[in-house]
């Protein structure tokens, strides 16, 4: 019995980390931030394997499993790294092999240019955050029309996007009838879109709503991911910044009420971990739970990452609230994987739809 | 992640339910702490493994080699087979494992076999009315006349005072040492003359504790443990034990399903509570909470077994657990709305007045074994590596 | 201009808790608690003026306003006061007021009862607190029947009460049909009784529903001052205590924990003063606003009050959990307060409902 | 409790009314500081009293005698019909005040005409990068060579820096007085060389906000407010101002309605937010604090008028007013979802993206001005009468 990371995912969390420290520090965030790609970083990280994780070893890839995704998922999260992880990385090949298509071709070679970098995919789900106003998407025959206000990755070649019937399809970027737009969120470190499709020719990766059902909760658990390493990143620099600043004569971290925020932080983020680490786990392993427990990690993860992102921000005072230590970019991300996909309240009822209530 | 206990402990949680098939009709039903029913299933689990587990047959216990998991399983199924798991309460839990560690191979053969087998009852004497966060700052004194110690002082929050034979104390020894090593560890029968035992009502309404008065109590100086002035380690051997099972993330979940029971048979202007999207939604929200800090328990049972550390884990359990717990137990009531006042001997209490009652008990627990306000010092210094408050001037 | 108390309210104030100081203490309030009666009392806050706050000065009463009612209802709460000083002193005027019978015989002679504590009339508005179960009144003629879990007063000898239809009738405790069993609450300060209601017979005091609607806001508001009495003993006691008890050589009060404990108490009671004022003074004079000023103090002070609850017992470490001290009498009177005649959350969706939203 | 202004007050009100009605056509509408349009309506307003009202006529004011309720009314008059009320900035609220309380003859006929006219505007020197909740430990030396002072240091958080063509700073002239002892308050132009401003970006994007550099800025000695070593208390005749006005009220309640309007023309899946019971109860919820929080700030206003006291009503207003601003911005952006992200130059930004940039704005408002922190410390030991952290050994 072993709730916890194995040594193989102990081991790849801290060769990630440490690439992500070395090679993508926070200076390259601003850069990205101000307008550069994110190619170079994807290419870097693929070559570690983080673009095969979840890509099966017939196709190259490394075979592994959700949980091994959301330990990368929280890496990236901690060091607010610009990548195209989730969707190229994890939701693209899990629609795959979800829709039984990982063996089959054209996909097998696709999913062996996605792990190398060279093909990205983006993510279109209307259905994943409440639809507002005219979002959404109807088919046609072999053609999709309609519009997804927020959809991941603005580099990608093409996207898998949900259907208002529950099929998922697939897009070429370039695909006649395929517009995009920069939507430009408060978040820098992801670049996002809006998407236009009209008789847009597309391929259909499933018909069965139970794909983008679980496509939705695997991205649940890795935004949840995300949230908990930025913030437990977000408390590291608290601790570290309230032992170096001093007022008053003395480290302001020996004062009780700047302790005890720093205790609230780790109190709440500290069970979120077992949290994520299950339900990604149930994704692999316990069918039955894997809806819920994606749930309660969004759900939760988008109130205590909240919370750490305010909390943390007000220990670093005046300095937090800067551009000079960078710290909100941070912040941001975690308000971004706070509504991507679903904000709290929204996950919510639908566990209490998911368990009959 | 490998959630299995594997073929070996999966065959033994097949013996502890045969057990219970068998044996289980033999439990005690509601009968207390000294009913002959209480002592012989003691026995009886003893005799078996299921009590006393890891406590040298020596001593009377079964002498097993400690396991986690096979306690974690005979727990398990105890639990779930509704089935009394034996005797509890601080001479188990704390005394006796803190005699193994230090006591005398005399106390040890004196006091741990009839402790475990419920024939003798202890209680503690640690707080005092002037000495709870700052437990070393206790002032009942204890002086030397002849073979004896004389002890005199007060202690508070003894919560089986009324029923004890004997109880295990902290008095103060060395009135000119730094205060935590003034401090001894003594052992003497509540029968001892100068022992007055006042019942101390809370706030729910019930006696769950007591006041001890000491007034020339007499105890023999061999009853110590360990040396004279080290009362406070011999304590903190097992303190540390008590405040993780404060807010139990598995009675919470507990707690968790039968609020769930409740909203879906309480109505509201004729809508099941359930139905209501606001009440649906603070019932996921805490459900998270409890799922999240039932894992975490589950990730510290798994370091203990593993031998790895993670110490925050353990750190924020009694925080966030009592808040928690306390948090659910105010929310039923709200679900309740009038008729959650509901109280004492009223009959329309739902659920036996629990609900309120434990609103208030689990406050009382965020406030005892350690404060929310000291867990939080604990957390930030122990679990971040904070400084410490800097020392005040004289 | 003058947002705040006349100097008569500051004077009426000051003499009704010297009273509740000295000759109801806590003392009185414990043997309340264990079974006595509160006639005595009451007697004694009648004398000083309290039964006849509302009484028009036609039939011998002060003749004030709603604000001055408030005043003496947050006097109480300081100093959980056992009295039934709702319902026979606050809830009887209004409703004959409102109803347009104050000066009509016999309930022009009743007031003159009522003000001198002779006669206690209990409160029985299933409608309150949202009807569960089988509670509920219905009329047939002249005669009521039906169920009130949660009525005040379990001395009273009569009650008004509301019915289904929004009516609202004048029962006799010793009408035939009429039964009363204690209702135990966990607040002992205030006893409360469930009324059945067989065929009662029973007088009809207004069709209006609107007069209902009266009592029920000006009953929200006399809840909330109530708390906000109980709110401001709770976090004074606090700041005593924490003064007093010493820990590790100090007072507790120096620790900044425990101050900001106090900070937040008084943060959070602070602007509750002004609301509570506010909606008593539109309950006379701007009608417009009664309702949902009324439900914003009921509301705010169900939270601030649980709130500072918790808060000040927590200050109080292991004495505030004991019986020794007596702090869980405000404690579980904030606690009746909240649920009684609706919790916020029940009260808000109220709000919602009266502004249209 | 009379909450009419009384017939004197209300034909005051109609007055400022007919000005509006003859006027307000001329009011800026986003002109800057320094165009011709704001200078005139400047001009105009100082004319007839509606600014720099009791500023005396021999320093360019109206000289009216201090009236809390007309400048209430003129304020509210003003925002009803959306009419420019004037400049504002530091210069104006804060050191036109502070000289008319303790500087020259000559500093009040220097530099108070040309402030109020909005011709010389200024910017000040307060925070240092480490001096921040502890400003008294301000590090920025002035010393004396000749008739100038020298001034050497940092500065932070100065708003208005890269648009002023003055600053009040304060400066350590005596290094070896305590700390509050040592500090000076010096006037002297943007333009001296030595002075660097660079602009310093907050979180929300925009350089709000500047740092200033100073090396060797000669600045004569008779620019002094006050005398040597007194300059804390120089500032602080006026500190306390800024800090109430953090958290507005009546702001918040502006900010409210616009939230409701969201609400009501947003939708999720095709339903009004406005129709969800979950967020019909966050949004009374919050009504129900802004509410108080109004009514808070007409109870302080009537006790400045009616010189009565309740300090706790002032002391709390910034941390309360703060942090509830932050949560409206906050539950605005949930109630958005998805679209709430929108940011910078993208279209699909409701009311211009305002949700966002003030759900950081307040937390920068949280922070600045004596952070949540400091603010209750101060509540704890200015309101509750709470002893001050004991003094720590050296």
């Amino acid at each position: 019995m072993k709730f916890g990371l194995s040594e193989d995912q102990t081991l790849l969390d801290a060769t990630v980390r440490r690439l992500l420290a070395d090679q993508i520090p926070l200076d390259a965030v601003r850069r990205y931030a101000e307008g550069d790609g994110d190619q170079e970083n994807w290419n870097a990280l693929c070559e570690l394997g983080l673009g095969g994780v979840l890509v099966p070893e017939s196709a190259g890839g490394l075979g592994l499993g959700i949980l091994d995704a959301a330990v990368l998922a929280e890496a990236l999260g901690y060091y607010v790294t610009p990548a195209p992880f989730l969707g190229s990385a994890v939701l693209f090949p899990r629609a795959l092999t979800q829709a039984g298509l990982s063996e089959v071709e054209p996909w097998h070679g696709r999913l062996g240019e996605a792990l190398s970098g060279t093909l990205r995919v983006g993510v279109a789900l209307p259905q994943a955050g409440g639809q507002r106003g005219r979002d959404g998407v109807q088919a046609a025959g072999q053609a999709l029309s309609g519009t997804v206000t927020l959809a991941l990755d603005d580099a990608a070649q093409a996207y898998l996007v949900g259907a208002d019937d529950g099929a998922l399809w697939w897009v070429g970027a370039d695909a006649p009838g395929f517009t995009r737009e920069a939507f430009e969120t408060v978040d820098r470190t992801r670049r996002s879109v809006k998407i236009t499709l009209s008789e847009c020719p597309a391929t259909l990766l499933s018909q069965n709503p139970a794909v983008l059902a679980d496509l939705r909760a695997v991205a649940w658990v890795m935004l949840a991911a995300d949230t908990l390493g930025a913030s437990r990143a977000m408390l590291e620099k608290a601790v570290a910044y309230a032992g170096e600043r001093e007022q008053f004569n003395r480290p302001i971290a020996t004062f009780q009420a700047v302790k005890h925020m720093c205790a609230e932080m780790a109190a709440e983020i500290e069970p979120c971990t077992a949290l994520v680490w299950y339900a990604a786990h149930c994704q692999d392993h316990l069918p039955q739970e894997a809806a819920t427990t994606a749930g309660h990690a969004k759900a939760l993860l988008g109130d205590v990452g909240q919370f750490v992102a305010k909390t943390a921000t007000e220990v670093h005072g005046g300095m937090g609230f800067t551009d000079l230590v960078g710290l909100h970019y941070w912040f941001k991300r975690i308000g971004f994987n706070r509504q991507c996909f679903g904000n709290p309240q929204r996950v919510r009822a639908e566990l209490a739809e998911l368990q009959g209530w | 992640m490998d959630l299995s206990y594997g073929p070996r402990y999966e065959a033994f949680r097949e013996e502890v339910r045969g057990f219970l098939a068998q044996y289980g009709h033999e439990a005690p039903r509601g009968e207390g702490l000294r009913s002959e029913k209480a002592l012989a299933w003691q026995r009886r689990l003893i005799e078996h493994g299921y009590a006393a587990r890891t406590i040298p047959k020596a001593y009377g216990g079964y002498g097993a080699q400690p396991d986690i998991l096979e306690s974690r399983i005979i727990a398990e199924a105890f639990a779930a087979a509704r089935v009394s798991p034996g005797l509890g309460g601080q001479g188990i839990s704390m005394l006796v494992p803190t005699l193994l560690e230090v006591g005398t191979e005399e106390q040890k053969t004196t006091f741990i076999p009839p402790t475990i087998r419920g024939e003798m009852i202890w209680c503690q004497g640690y707080s005092e009315p002037g000495a709870g966060s700052d437990l070393a700052a206790l002032r009942t004194s204890a002086v030397v006349d002849g073979d004896d110690f004389v002890v005199n002082g007060q202690k508070i929050w003894t919560s089986t005072a009324h029923l004890a034979d004997w109880i295990f104390c902290l008095v103060r020894t060395e009135p000119e040492a730094p205060k935590h090593q003034g401090i001894s560890f003594l052992l003497f029968p509540m029968t001892s003359p100068g022992i007055e035992v006042r019942p101390l009502v809370d706030m729910t309404g019930v006696a769950n504790f007591n006041e001890v008065f000491f007034t020339d109590v007499r105890v023999p100086t061999r009853q110590i443990v360990g040396q004279r002035g080290e009362g406070w380690k011999v304590a903190n051997t097992i303190l540390g034990h008590e405040r993780g099972s404060l807010g139990d993330p598995n009675a919470t979940m507990t707690r968790f399903n039968a609020l769930l029971e409740l909203m879906r048979q309480e109505t509201i202007d004729g809508h099941r509570v359930i139905d209501n999207p606001l009440f649906r939604d603070r019932l996921a929200a805490l459900q998270s909470r409890v799922l999240a800090m039932r894992l975490n328990d589950m990730r510290i049972l798994s370091n203990k077994l593993n031998g790895e550390a993670a110490p925050l884990a353990n750190l924020i359990s009694k925080l966030q657990g009592t808040e928690l717990r306390h948090e659910l137990e105010g929310f039923a009531i709200d679900v309740l709305g009038e008729l959650g006042l509901a109280y004492g001997a009223n009959p329309a209490k739902q659920d036996g007045g629990s609900w309120q009652t434990s609103y208030m008990y689990f406050l009382g627990l965020i406030i005892g074994g350690g404060t929310s306000q000291i867990q939080k010092n604990i957390i930030s210094e122990r679990g971040l590596g904070m400084p410490r408050e800097p020392k005040l001037a004289k």
